[in-house]
Formats: structure tokens, sequence, C-alpha cells
């Protein structure tokens, strides 16, 4: 098991999504095992990559035995298998907790089976090393993500899901033609090969056109805020576990993943580049803060609150410095964790009480203690409350920003925090504090896996700030960072691994 | 290349009539018109394989429109249209328009691609797969993990259209909703 | 020259999607912006006077035409289908939920 | 379109019956020879596809789903997607994903270029009968539609 591991992340979910649409409608129970089966063990397999990754440094898989510039390959380094982690993490809860959530829905086979083909094509975009099979693969999960959003088959969702289509479609034309042109110009789709070239020939127009396409496309995938509209309205009509994935993953796999691969490891950033991905990302922390302040909707209020935090890794990421790219990553990691729990707590919520609105909730811990009290976790580790894993990614950011000397973004990112803690002290005192109002009296606890899964991610939030302890930090998120850090020497590296 | 030139101008006058024209079903007739204007365009430059895909991905995709519009609210629409609106958006077009002008220059002129690494698919392909149609040999062979890619996408799409499309999506807990009703209701 | 032009074609259909308010109006946008996205690809893989990528008996390679974007926009037609079909799909159920295509008077979301 | 008469008139009905066949031979054609002549599984796939909602557009929808309904369509498409994949699994065993194993054949023949024509055949299978379920699934909407 040494390179023949890296296929394996995609044909595990696309071969059982293909079972269960075989087999799902004809055998009962058949669906929830395969599935379960399937998340189990990929995010065993993640593990299994980063030993891999210490021990061999990059790995590079031909698909189809062709090398590289003229076949697709595979790669898989440092960055691919921290993000493969969180992907796999979260979709494994996920899993286990849709078993029970998904019996208020219709045709649960046809869910997994485009859950699965969603997680294929995240685990596609992450693992590719050539930039076609990277639009591809984003648009698997792109589509994949736009049926989901729709169905509960109701006004909202279908409009929903219209808006998500034509904007997410419009973004994936916009990559695309970047890609045209950058295959022109440089007559390869290989990443490693495109960057090896760009470096020969130097700065021209052409790329900051196709900087300025990327940006575009991968914005409106990763909703950075001027492309934002269509995330407000697509993650709360999905049913809980979709919004889960949609906001803790799908939109940092496809957007904030392939934005940091392509600017750092193939185009090389720039310092107008880092400048333009910072101040998106103050923006989008900013007005995303201050829109969920507002809301009374709660999965609404999440989403928002998903545009500003995508800010805070942006903001990290965009700074360009190792410590400003290890925060963005730790709290891509971070988020990824909480913002899926307080999903599924909303999504325990609805299931409960059959109600979004924060109006007529209160007093809910009372009945429901594991879901008050997952929510009160994930609430204070996303804004920022030591010792919870969200403080030390947040203090992380705002060190590098004053490391960078760029004092007014870090003054922004504290105030943004606070704001943060307000808007998430509102849910808290609305929906789990106070009086239990009456027409709620009737209502229980949640199911055995939805617990199971809250209660998995809540450990996770309250011990997240163990990554940075030195021995674990070293492996997985300083490993991470080096290998955006590494830039354009990218390419030697994988042209070095292919032997 | 005068035939290019003429049907380029051809399909984008098509598409500003599709764009423009108030009766829906006549828009969707300028847009099969601005396809097959299309597909003639690649067999002028020289893909049979994308002129016949193009052709009947065009009749398909015609005939599911039609029936979606075809006795349908047809009606035109005349409400107020936010000027201000378009031109933002025109504004934004033309400043696109402006970069793309400034960016092209930097390719390599029409009809010279560099083909670095597309030559070796041309010469080595018969060898090394043993198809003739080259194009077949780079999308099931070299790029095979690509077509693996479309193939699940025109699945998850077949899904998808199946999962919109049903007619109950909620339930309560423990109630059976049998498979073939959903879509008959 | 001839880069622009096709450039202008998806302009267009950015366009039709960013002002219409039809739902067919907009998959027709879709459509068009896609359609010169793909043009756009196969006139970078063209050679003047090139001949097709299919080897005739004599099995000479001779001035060929780029074979890869023309695997590559097969990909791309397939998954403008793809996205057609999906997105028809759901203009049909709005329809039958509001009565209309007017995106206008299909307003439950407040943002 | 009248309700009680399923299809349109003698005169479509008569033409749709002579080309249907020639259709589908076509798509046939363009499948099989997918690594010789332009098309391919693509292609052809939805030009077998195109066949049967030709013959359902002229003789309403009972007759054709009485010959391949949406159920065995759907069996049809997810057997062709296990196809490719484990096409690229045997490859996969053999050393690599999508690895080329059978021998080449001489070109030119219709049983040459190893994977190629097989792989065409599966996506054909799954092009054909997924537009094909789609395609049904639309109209029963249309037919319900009317009846709301």
């Amino acid at each position: 098991m040494k390179h023949e591991l890296i296929p394996l992340f995609v044909a595990i979910p696309l071969g059982s999504a293909f079972l269960i649409s075989l087999l799902g409608k004809r055998l009962k129970g058949l669906a929830d095992t395969l599935s379960n089966l399937a998340t189990f063990s990929l995010l065993f397999l993640s593990f299994l990559s980063i030993t891999l990754v210490k021990r061999l440094g990059v790995v590079v898989y031909k698909v189809g035995g062709w090398i590289p510039p003229i076949g697709i390959c595979m790669v898989l380094d440092s960055l691919t298998s921290f993000m493969l982690i969180t992907v796999n993490l979260v979709a494994f809860l996920v899993t286990v907790y849709s078993i029970s959530y998904m019996e208020r829905y219709t045709s649960k086979w046809k869910f997994y089976t485009l859950f699965l083909l969603m997680l294929a094509g995240m685990d596609g975009v992450i693992v590719t090393g050539d930039l076609f099979n990277l639009f591809v693969f984003l648009e698997i999960a792109s589509i994949a993500s736009y049926a989901l959003v729709a169905f509960g088959v109701e006004h909202e969702e279908l409009e929903a899901s219209f808006k998500y289509t034509v904007m997410g479609s419009v973004a994936s034309s916009f990559i695309l033609i970047g890609i045209a042109l950058l295959y022109s110009y440089t007559s390869s789709l290989n990443m490693a090969d495109i960057s090896r070239v760009l470096t020969e020939k130097g700065n021209s127009r052409i790329l900051s056109f196709v900087s300025g396409l990327f940006i575009m496309g991968f914005g409106l995938k990763a909703a950075l805020v001027p492309f934002h509209a269509w995330l407000p309205d697509a993650h709360p009509s999905a049913p809980a576990p979709i919004s889960a994935m949609l906001s803790g993953v799908l939109i940092k796999a496809l957007g904030v993943y392939a934005l940091m691969r392509i600017f750092f490891n193939v185009l090389g950033i720039s310092s107008i580049l880092s400048y333009m991905l910072m101040s998106l990302g103050v923006i989008s922390m900013v007005l995303g803060g201050l829109l969920a302040l507002g809301q009374e909707d709660i999965k609404r209020l999440f989403a928002y609150s998903s545009i500003s935090q995508i800010g805070f890794v942006v903001l990290g990421i965009g700074m360009g410095t190792t410590l400003g790219i290890l925060a963005g990553l730790f709290h891509l990691f971070n988020h990824a964790t909480f913002k899926s729990l307080l999903f599924l707590n909303s999504g325990s919520i609805e299931y409960a009480t059959g109600t979004r609105d924060l109006r007529k909730m209160g007093g809910l811990t009372a009945k429901m203690p594991v879901t008050g009290y997952s929510s009160l976790i994930g609430s204070m580790s996303i804004s920022g409350i030591p010792p919870l894993s969200g403080f030390w990614s947040k203090l992380l950011i705002i060190l590098a920003a004053i490391e960078a000397k760029h004092f007014i973004f870090a003054s922004i990112a504290v105030l943004v925090s606070i704001l943060t803690l307000a808007y998430y002290l509102k849910v808290q005192r609305l929906a789990f504090f106070g009086e239990l109002k009456d027409s709620l009296r009737g209502i229980k606890e949640v199911p055995l896996t939805m617990k199971l899964s809250m209660i998995a991610l809540s450990i996770i939030c309250i011990f997240g700030g163990l990554l940075l302890v030195p021995g674990i930090q070293k492996n997985f998120l300083s490993s991470a960072t080096q290998a955006l850090m590494n830039g354009n020497n990218y390419a030697q590296i994988i042209f070095g691994s292919i032997k | 290349m005068f035939e290019l030139y003429a049907l380029l101008i051809f399909m984008i006058i098509a598409a500003i009539v599709a764009v423009e024209i108030k009766d829906l079903l006549s828009s969707i007739v300028a847009v099969g018109a601005v396809g097959l204007g299309l597909s003639v365009a690649f067999l002028i430059l020289k893909a049979p394989d994308l002129a016949i895909t193009q052709l009947v991905v065009e009749i398909l995709s015609l005939i599911i429109l039609i029936r979606a519009t075809i006795k349908r609210d047809i009606t035109p629409v005349n409400g107020q249209k936010e000027l201000l609106n378009a031109i933002i958006v025109l504004l934004f077009i033309g400043g696109f328009l402006f970069f793309a002008y400034l960016a092209l220059k930097d390719l390599p002129s029409f009809g010279h691609p560099i083909m670095r690494v597309s030559k070796t698919y041309l010469v080595e392909g018969l060898k090394k797969t043993g198809a003739t149609n080259l194009v077949g040999s780079v999308i099931l062979d070299f790029r095979a993990y690509d077509t693996l890619g479309e193939a699940t996408i025109l699945f998850t799409a077949v899904i998808g259209v199946l999962v919109v499309l049903r007619r109950v999506g909620r339930k309560g807990v423990g109630e059976e909703v049998k498979e073939d009703e959903e879509y008959e209701d | 020259m001839i880069y622009l032009m096709c450039f202008s074609l998806f302009s267009i259909g950015i366009y039709c999607i960013l002002v219409k308010r039809n739902l067919i109006k907009i998959i027709i946008g879709l459509g068009i912006a896609e359609y010169a996205v793909n043009l756009f690809f196969i006139l970078l893989g063209y050679r003047l006077r090139g001949r097709a990528p299919i080897l005739a008996q004599d099995q000479v390679v001779e001035n060929m035409v780029d074979p890869l974007p023309q695997a590559l926009i097969l990909t791309a037609i397939v998954i403008g289908l793809a996205v057609t079909v999906l997105v028809v799909a759901i203009a049909l159920r709005i329809y039958e939920k509001y009565g209309t295509f007017d995106i206008t008077k299909v307003k439950k979301l407040r943002g | 379109m009248k309700t009680e008469e399923p299809g349109m008139s003698l005169i479509v009905k008569t033409i749709t019956r002579l080309t249907v066949g020639l259709i589908l031979l076509y798509g046939i054609y363009i499948v099989t020879h997918g690594h010789l002549s332009p098309g391919g599984g693509f292609a052809g796939g939805v030009i077998i596809a195109l066949s049967f909602i030709h013959l359902m557009l002229a003789f309403g929808k009972e007759l054709a789903l009485k010959k391949l309904n949406q159920s065995l369509s759907s069996l049809f498409e997810g057997f062709g997607a296990i196809m490719f994949l484990t096409i690229a699994l045997i490859g996969f065993v053999g050393g690599y994903f999508f690895l080329n194993f059978i021998s080449k054949g001489k070109p030119f023949n219709l049983f040459s270029a190893g994977i190629i024509p097989l792989c065409n055949i599966a996506i054909c299978f799954k092009v054909g009968a997924g537009l094909f379920a789609v395609f049904v699934a639309l109209t029963l909407l249309r037919m319900n539609g009317k009846k709301g």
C-alpha cells in the first residue's frame, strides 16, 4: 500500500454511490450501511495518508501509467492530506448523523448517492494534480450540491437551488476560460508543469487576467463577499446534514483550497494579489458578521456567520507569511468542525420542534441537554472563548496580522470577533436559555446517532487547541503550511518524485 | 477564415435575438440556431467529434427546453426593466472585454498553438493506444480519468433531476412513502 | 480579433443572466455563455489549414489540429448538458409551485 | 393536443416507424466505431436516447414506456457506471488506475485499441439510459402538472 492508496479516495465514494443507486431501492438499510462504511474507510485512509506523506514526502500517482504532462496525475502532499482529513472527518460524522435525520425525507438512497458523489467530487478536487481534472471534479461536487440543496422540494429550496445553480455555473465558466487561457499560454494542463513554464516565461498581462478570472470563479464558490449572494439562501434551505457539509467543507474544498493551490503553487503569489485576497477576506468578515447580527432564522444566521469566518480564513492565508498561512489553515479546520456542529444542532432543533425561527424557541436546554450543551460549546468556540479551539486560531490570525504589520486588519479582526460573540450570545439566549415556551412542552431529545456525532464534534472543538502542541503541529499543520510556502518549487518537487 | 468570421457574426446576432426577443419560444429557437452554428463552427475548425456531439446535444436540449415552455406561461415579460442594473452590468462587461483585449495580446496568434504536450498525443497516439481516432485515444486512454468524471457528472445530474422532480419531499418519522408514488402523487 | 468576438458572445450570455428576469431566459443565457467558452477553447487549439486529428489509412501525422482541447470540450459539453437538464427541472418545479417563470414574482426568500 | 388520442398524427407515426430503427442503428454504429472514426460513447448514447425519445414524442408515453420503463433504464445506467469503474479498477489491479490492459490489436480493425471500445460501450449505456430516464421524469411531471 504505497501509491495505490491515492485513487481509492475517489474510487471508494464513486463505487459506493453507483452501488447504492443500483441496489439501494431494493435492499432496505443497504444505503445506510454502505455509505457509513465508505466514509469511515475514507477517514481511515486519510489518517493513513499522513503517515505516508511523513515517510515518503510527496507521492505522485500516474493515472493509467502515463508520465504527468501527458497523462493525469494525482498528488498527495501534506496540504492534501490535511484537507482530506478535514473533509472526511466531517463527512463521516455527518453520515452518522443522517441515519436518523434523513428519515424525515423521502428517497433516502438518492440522498446517499448524491452525498457520496459530492464527497467524491471534493476528494477528487483535493487529490488531483491536473488543472482540468480539478475543474471536472469541482463540477461533480457542485452539481451534486445543487441537487442536494433542492432536496426538500419546497418553494424556498427550489428557488435557492436555482439561484445557486445559475451562479455556480457562471463561476464554472469563468474558471474554464481561465484554464483555456493558461493552456494556450503554457500548452500544458498539469499544475506542476504550468508552474514550471510560468516561472520560465516571467510575468505578463495574461497572468493577471487569469488571476482575476480565478478569483471571480473560485471566490464565487467560496462565497467571498462581492460574490456571496447565493450562500445565505442555499445553505439554510438544504437538509441539515447537507448544510453542515456545504458550510463546513464544500466552500473550503472547492473555493479556498483551489484558490490556495493555484495561487501559491501554480501562478505564484504577488503582493498585489496578496492585498486583494486580504481585502476580500476583511470585507467578507465585516459584512458577513453585520448581516448575521440581524437574522431571526437560526440557519440563516449560521450561513452569514460562515461568510464571516471564511473571511478570517482568507485573511490569514492571503497574508502569505508562514504564521498567517498556519493560522488560516488552523482556522479552516476549526471552522469545519464547529460550523458543522452548529448546523447539526440547528438540524436537531428543527427535527424536534419543527421550526427554525429563533423567536419561537426558548429554554431548549432543559429538554434537549445534548443539543443544548454541544451548541454552547460550538458557539463559544466559534466566538473565540479560551480555551476552545476557535480562540487559538483567531489569536494566531490576529498575531500574524500584527507580525506582518497589517495593524488595521488586525484591529478589524478583533472587532469582528467581538461581533461574532454578540450574535452567538443572541442564539444561545433566545434558543437555549430562558423560559420554555408552552408550545414546546412535548419535545424530546433526538435519536442516538444524531447525539453521537454532535458529541464527537464538540469533543473535537474542545481539544482542537491541542493541534498546536509542537509534536502534532509539526506533522499536521506546519507541514501543510510548508507545502504552500514552497511556492513555485512545487514543480520541482512534483517532478522530483515522479522517478 | 472568412467563413468562420461570418459564422461568428451570425451566432452573435442570433444570440442577441435570443436574449432580446419577447416571445420565449422564439427565443429558444434562436438559441438553437446559436447551438447549431456552433456545431458547424466545430466542423470548420476540424473537430468532427465535437460537431456530432454538439449537434445531438443541441437537439436534445432543444427538445427538453421546448417541452418545458410549450403550453406554459409564455406571456412576454414586460415589467419595467431596471435600467440602473443594466448599465452596471454593461460597464462590468465593458471592463471585462477591455482586460480580455489586453490579455489576449499575449497569447500565441490564432492558428499557431504551441502544442508542446499534445504533439506527443499525435505522434505516439496510435502506437501507444491503437486507436486511430486520436481524440478518442485522448479521452479514453490518456485522460480516461477525466472521462470517468464526465460520466459521473451526467449520472449526478440524472439522479439530481430525479430528486428534484419528487412530488413529496418531507415525511413524518416512520411514515412510509412508496417510491413509485413519489412522482405521481 | 476572433478571440474577442468569442468573448463578446460570452458577454451576451452573462448580460442575459444578470439582467433578464425570466427563468427560461436565464437558462438561455447560461447556454450561450457555455457555447462561447467551448468555442473559445477550440479556437485556441486550431492550426491554420490543419487536419482533423483522425488518422487516415496512410497513418501520416501532418499539420493536425490540437486534439487535447477537443477532448476537454467534449467533457465540457457534457457538463453543460447536465447543468441544463438539472436547471430546467428546477425551473419546471418552480413553475409548478408559483405558476410563472417570472423571477420578480418568485420571491419568498429575502436576500 | 387532444387527450383521447395518444401521440401525434398518422404521418408522423409512419415516418417515425421507418426512421427509429435507423437512428438506433446509427447510434450503435457511432458507439462501436468510436475509436476509429469521429463519435464515441457519448454522442452514440445521446443518439440512442434520442431514438427512444422520438418514439415517445410520436406515439405518446405509454408505448415507449412499455419498451423501456424507467426502473429498467436506471438499472442500465447504474450498470454502465459500474462497468466503467470496473474497467478502471481492473487496470488498477494490473498496476495503474485506468491501465490499458488489453492488447492493442491491429489499427483500423473493429477489435483494436484495448479498453477504448469497451469504455465507449459502458458510457453509451450510461448516457442513453440516463438521459431517457430524465426525459421520462420530465414528461411525467408535465402530466401531473396538468392534473393538479
